[in-house]
């Protein structure tokens, strides 16, 4: 969905989102997050693109948006990914829709540094989820697919396509993002306790005010420079070292 | 424009009625990218207890319909951490700003109270009294007349600021509380505070916050806070804040009808983190397109 | 699709648990074009009382968030006229039909459990007691544990029916009442009725009902009732029925993940006259794609 | 508005409606009651008309509505004109979006009775609040207007302006429709008192159902044959006898 926005979100940075919501009525009632898929500017106009999935009333509510139909945007919010100078190659671990904040990054960083070498494992239910693919491609060095169901590419999760390449990155100068569920970031957080590559990933938590003030959208973060604790996505995040991300089986 | 939209809540002079709900405002600096928050009535800020508490652990938060369900679990940064930390930046905001405070305890209502006394910047302190009890077995202090009293008294006989006490609707007669709160001496009242609600995802199986219930608020509740307003202006003779499901000037409007000094606006800051000036700004329009020149002349005006 | 749907409320066999709550259908007739009332797990009818009353003045409905506010007073053509004029027709629906039955007074409420006693087609009778007691200077019968408990051992002392009774919303502790109406040999519960609201026309500064006050149907009230449903289902022994804010299956079926053994529909039946046979059918799927072949075996599995 | 429906509405009476709900969402949450402005079938499809006049939120959230959009129908309902077989005259006076019924009246008189002489007093706030005006200058021997603004026809209330003509017709071959706000019908029953010409409202009140089943539409019937009391719109009307009907200060 491509939306266009006041001039300030050209300030967008990958891994932060905005809060949408419906112009008219209260049904669904709260805004709903997003990432921002990507933040570019036509003659005057402003835009920013979202990559969603529909799962429920509020998904499907904008899928029955019509071409000039405005929305209620409220962002850029959140903290997003750091860019460390000094690594050399990055790798985007994604699942589903998670790819979408994981693009931005690619397509910033394309812009800022030259020659960096971006890989991509993107992880799917279904070859038609596969969202985003075409723009990955140009965007990274490298797509590596795997879907559940095994229609394209690997068939099994994002995380075991990753392991089998591990051995290929060393320490130093490796940058790992990932987005997906929480399943799926659990995983790489097991798997990455063997090869403690540095590695941020974005969040989820259901959230109503998106800016820090409802205290709804926590997580659990192990106790660190930040002081952990219950932490809010929407504020402190929504990207955060995986290390320090205690997660619990996502309840609702 | 010039209408007069000054109102006076127990001793304390606010430039307008719309105040800013406990616990849907942070600590005010989370909105002042949104908003100019001098032009509020008034801050309440979110409740603060003798010691920082983490809350309940996640999901907090679910969408219902026409409202959400919350069960933050009071989680705060504590009295003196918000004293230390949060309320220089508040001095800066030329609004008034209130203390919203709970406790476990009747003690820690005292205490609270009493740490407040010399922090400067704070004009009041709302007392909520819609949590549960520790002593007595998880009953919240609000729904017992004798208790709401209690606390009350507590907190009165420390305090050297107005006190206003915030009375929770799950009771069934809010008249007989918000008598008793008025008896301990409380200079104002404000209602109501979510009503305890459920919900489940039928999937899992599971409840959709991890604490089970929480509290509802939102628009769907306004029937429901509108009619305790009611019932509590129709009993009491200090002044009564009405809070619950507003979204716009018109729903502050039927509180002020009814006979509310003023209103709070919680949930939807959540929606729309300006909707306060909207408000404020609606509300004056209303009042000058009625040929009113002082919202005194609008409030408690219901035709039965 | 042969997933077993019937359950037992208090010695009644439903064939399904959706029945269509009191005062939402009429006398059942009305639906009759709209839907094939055989399907029903039974059919509650407009509550009836000893003498016809004419019920309140309007405006008697408004609109609020998710919801709505009726006021209209009890209107009904009167126990007598009920199995006169309405009963025959009733008895040719394969459902089971519920009298919803009231009275101003106890012995009212005896009375009219009586004459339903000979009334054939009558399978239960459903006790009311969220109006209110003149008796009692009008406070509601169902908000005083001991009064409710009362009228609950009046009705029962004369019926040979299976007795439901149904509690009002507007209480502190919604267990109390529940535990003190079991006691006194109720068959089965049902809850909630509506939440006491109010809602106001600020152009003419007037309430939007005559009655002043109303009550809250509709999906507004659904997380508190789902909470006191799951309050007293873990309090009770006997049967409960969930009623309160249900508009399709999803919602019907929190209710019995919860422990309610049945559903009733109200505020849905207005905006789609064939809601509760889609709800029927869509609880059926959900049972079959979950391979949930007893419908007993969904309810009360809530994990906490 | 348009709406193409099920052939069943094909036997929708002048003074019936329809209860119209928006398909998705719960706001508004109520279904609105619209008096039918015309049915016809074309081809295999089955249409009828509605008259609206935005004055709050469903009525506004129509106006958003766009061609092929769904919404939700239920009718025909409620009680229909009755068409006595001795008039040769009928007049019609209609207070704003109150032409509907009438206009859909005049299109079946039209068919139904050729020959017959149908008189329109329209009344509406402004000459631009008078919608359905060319359909009954087709429809009618007669359209006479005011408006409360001067601005096209009489000056006043359309009651003024009927009055003006009523030495014209004689109690035996006139009936009279009226549709309108409530104020209008008052001083309509008024104005009768001394020509008691028959004469039939449509009246409106705030409904749920529709149907009969929520008491929520009641209006004050002196006893007459039908027992009077509080009787329901949706099911004893919404058409009455102008006699039968006790009016008061609409309330909400
Ligand atoms: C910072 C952030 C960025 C996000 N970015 C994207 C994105 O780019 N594209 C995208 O499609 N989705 C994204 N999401 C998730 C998105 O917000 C939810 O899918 C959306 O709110 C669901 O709304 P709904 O009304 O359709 O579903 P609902 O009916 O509200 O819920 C349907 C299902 O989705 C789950 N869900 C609801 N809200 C959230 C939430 N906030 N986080 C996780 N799960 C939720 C529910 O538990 C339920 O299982 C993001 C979430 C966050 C917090
Ligand atoms: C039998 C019947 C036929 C009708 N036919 C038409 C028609 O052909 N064209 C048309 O434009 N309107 C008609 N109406 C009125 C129409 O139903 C209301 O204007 C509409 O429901 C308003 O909805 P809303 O959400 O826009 O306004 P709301 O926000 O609900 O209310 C706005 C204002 O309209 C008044 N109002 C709301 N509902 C009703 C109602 N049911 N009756 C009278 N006043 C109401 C309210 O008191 C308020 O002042 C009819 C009403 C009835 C009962
Ligand atoms: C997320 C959230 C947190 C809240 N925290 C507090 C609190 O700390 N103290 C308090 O007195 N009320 C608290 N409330 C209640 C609100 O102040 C208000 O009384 C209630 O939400 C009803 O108003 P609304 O419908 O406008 O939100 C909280 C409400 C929400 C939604
Ligand atoms: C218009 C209307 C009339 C009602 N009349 C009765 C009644 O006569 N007796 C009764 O026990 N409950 C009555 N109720 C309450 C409903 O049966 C039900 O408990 C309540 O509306 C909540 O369910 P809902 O949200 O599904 O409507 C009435 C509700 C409405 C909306
Ligand atoms: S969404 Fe409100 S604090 Fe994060
Ligand atoms: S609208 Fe329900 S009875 Fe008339």
């Amino acid at each position: 969905m491509v939306l266009k926005v006041s001039a300030s979100f050209m300030a967008s940075l990958p891994g932060q989102f905005v809060m949408v919501r419906m112009r008219n009525g209260d049904d669904p009632f709260l805004s709903r997050p997003f990432s921002i898929y990507s933040a570019y500017s036509r003659g005057n106009d402003t835009y920013i693109e979202i990559l969603y999935k529909v799962v429920g009333k509020g998904t499907e509510a904008f899928s029955r948006l019509r071409e000039g139909d405005i929305l209620n945007i409220l962002g850029p919010l959140g903290r997003g990914f750091d860019i460390p100078s000094t690594c050399k190659k990055i790798a985007l671990i994604a699942g589903g829709v998670g790819i979408a904040p994981l693009s931005f990054l690619a397509e910033r960083y394309g812009e800022d540094i030259r020659g960096m070498e971006i890989l991509c494992y993107m992880g799917a239910g279904t070859s038609e989820s596969l969202a985003g693919l075409d723009r990955l491609e140009d965007l990274c060095s490298g797509v590596k697919i795997s879907t559940d169901d095994g229609s394209r590419g690997h068939h099994g999760p994002v995380t075991e396509l990753f392991k089998q390449d591990m051995d290929l990155y060393s320490d130093d100068d490796i940058q790992l993002y990932s987005c997906g569920p929480n399943p799926m970031l659990m995983s790489l957080q097991e798997l990455l306790k063997d090869r403690p590559f540095a590695c941020q990933v974005s969040l989820e938590e259901r959230m109503a005010c998106g800016i820090g003030a409802c205290l709804g959208c926590v997580v659990k973060i192990k106790s660190g420079e930040t002081g952990g604790g219950l932490v809010r996505v929407c504020k402190e995040g929504p990207v955060f070292d995986i290390y320090s991300v205690e997660f619990s089986e996502y309840n609702g | 424009m010039n209408v007069k939209m000054t109102v006076d809540i127990g001793g304390l002079t606010l430039k307008n009625p719309v105040m800013t709900a406990s616990g849907t405002f942070g600590y005010g600096e989370e909105y002042s990218d949104y908003l100019d928050l001098d032009r509020l009535g008034a801050i309440i800020v979110k409740g603060l207890s003798l010691k920082p508490r983490e809350g309940n652990l996640p999901p907090r938060i679910v969408e219902t319909a026409s409202g959400m369900l919350n069960a933050v679990g009071l989680q705060n940064v504590g009295v003196r951490a918000f004293i230390d930390d949060k309320l220089p930046w508040l001095r800066s905001v030329d609004s008034v700003v209130i203390a919203n405070i709970f406790g476990e305890t009747i003690e820690d209502y005292a205490n609270v109270a009493e740490i407040l006394n010399d922090a400067e910047g704070v004009a009041a302190v709302e007392v909520n009294i819609s949590c549960p009890n520790v002593k007595r077995g998880g009953i919240t202090f609000g729904s017992d007349p004798a208790v709401a009293e209690e606390v009350t008294r507590a907190v009165k006989s420390v305090s050297r600021l107005p006190v206003i006490v915030k009375l929770t609707p799950n009771v069934t007669d809010i008249t007989k509380i918000a008598r008793r709160v008025e008896a301990a001496g409380a200079d104002a009242l404000s209602l109501i505070n979510t009503i305890t609600g459920m919900s489940v995802d039928i999937e899992k199986r599971v409840p959709h916050l991890k604490n089970v219930t929480g509290g509802l608020s939102g628009p769907a509740i306004k029937p429901v806070a509108l009619r305790m307003v009611w019932e509590v202006v129709n009993t009491v003779s200090i002044p009564v804040i009405g809070v619950g499901g507003i979204m716009n000037a018109r729903d502050a409007l039927e509180f002020l009808i009814v006979g509310a000094k003023a209103v709070q606006v919680g949930t939807a800051n959540f929606l729309n983190p300006g909707v306060t000036a909207d408000i404020i700004d609606d509300m004056e329009r209303y009042l000058s397109e009625k040929g009113i020149d002082d919202i005194h002349d609008l409030i408690g005006t219901l035709k039965v």
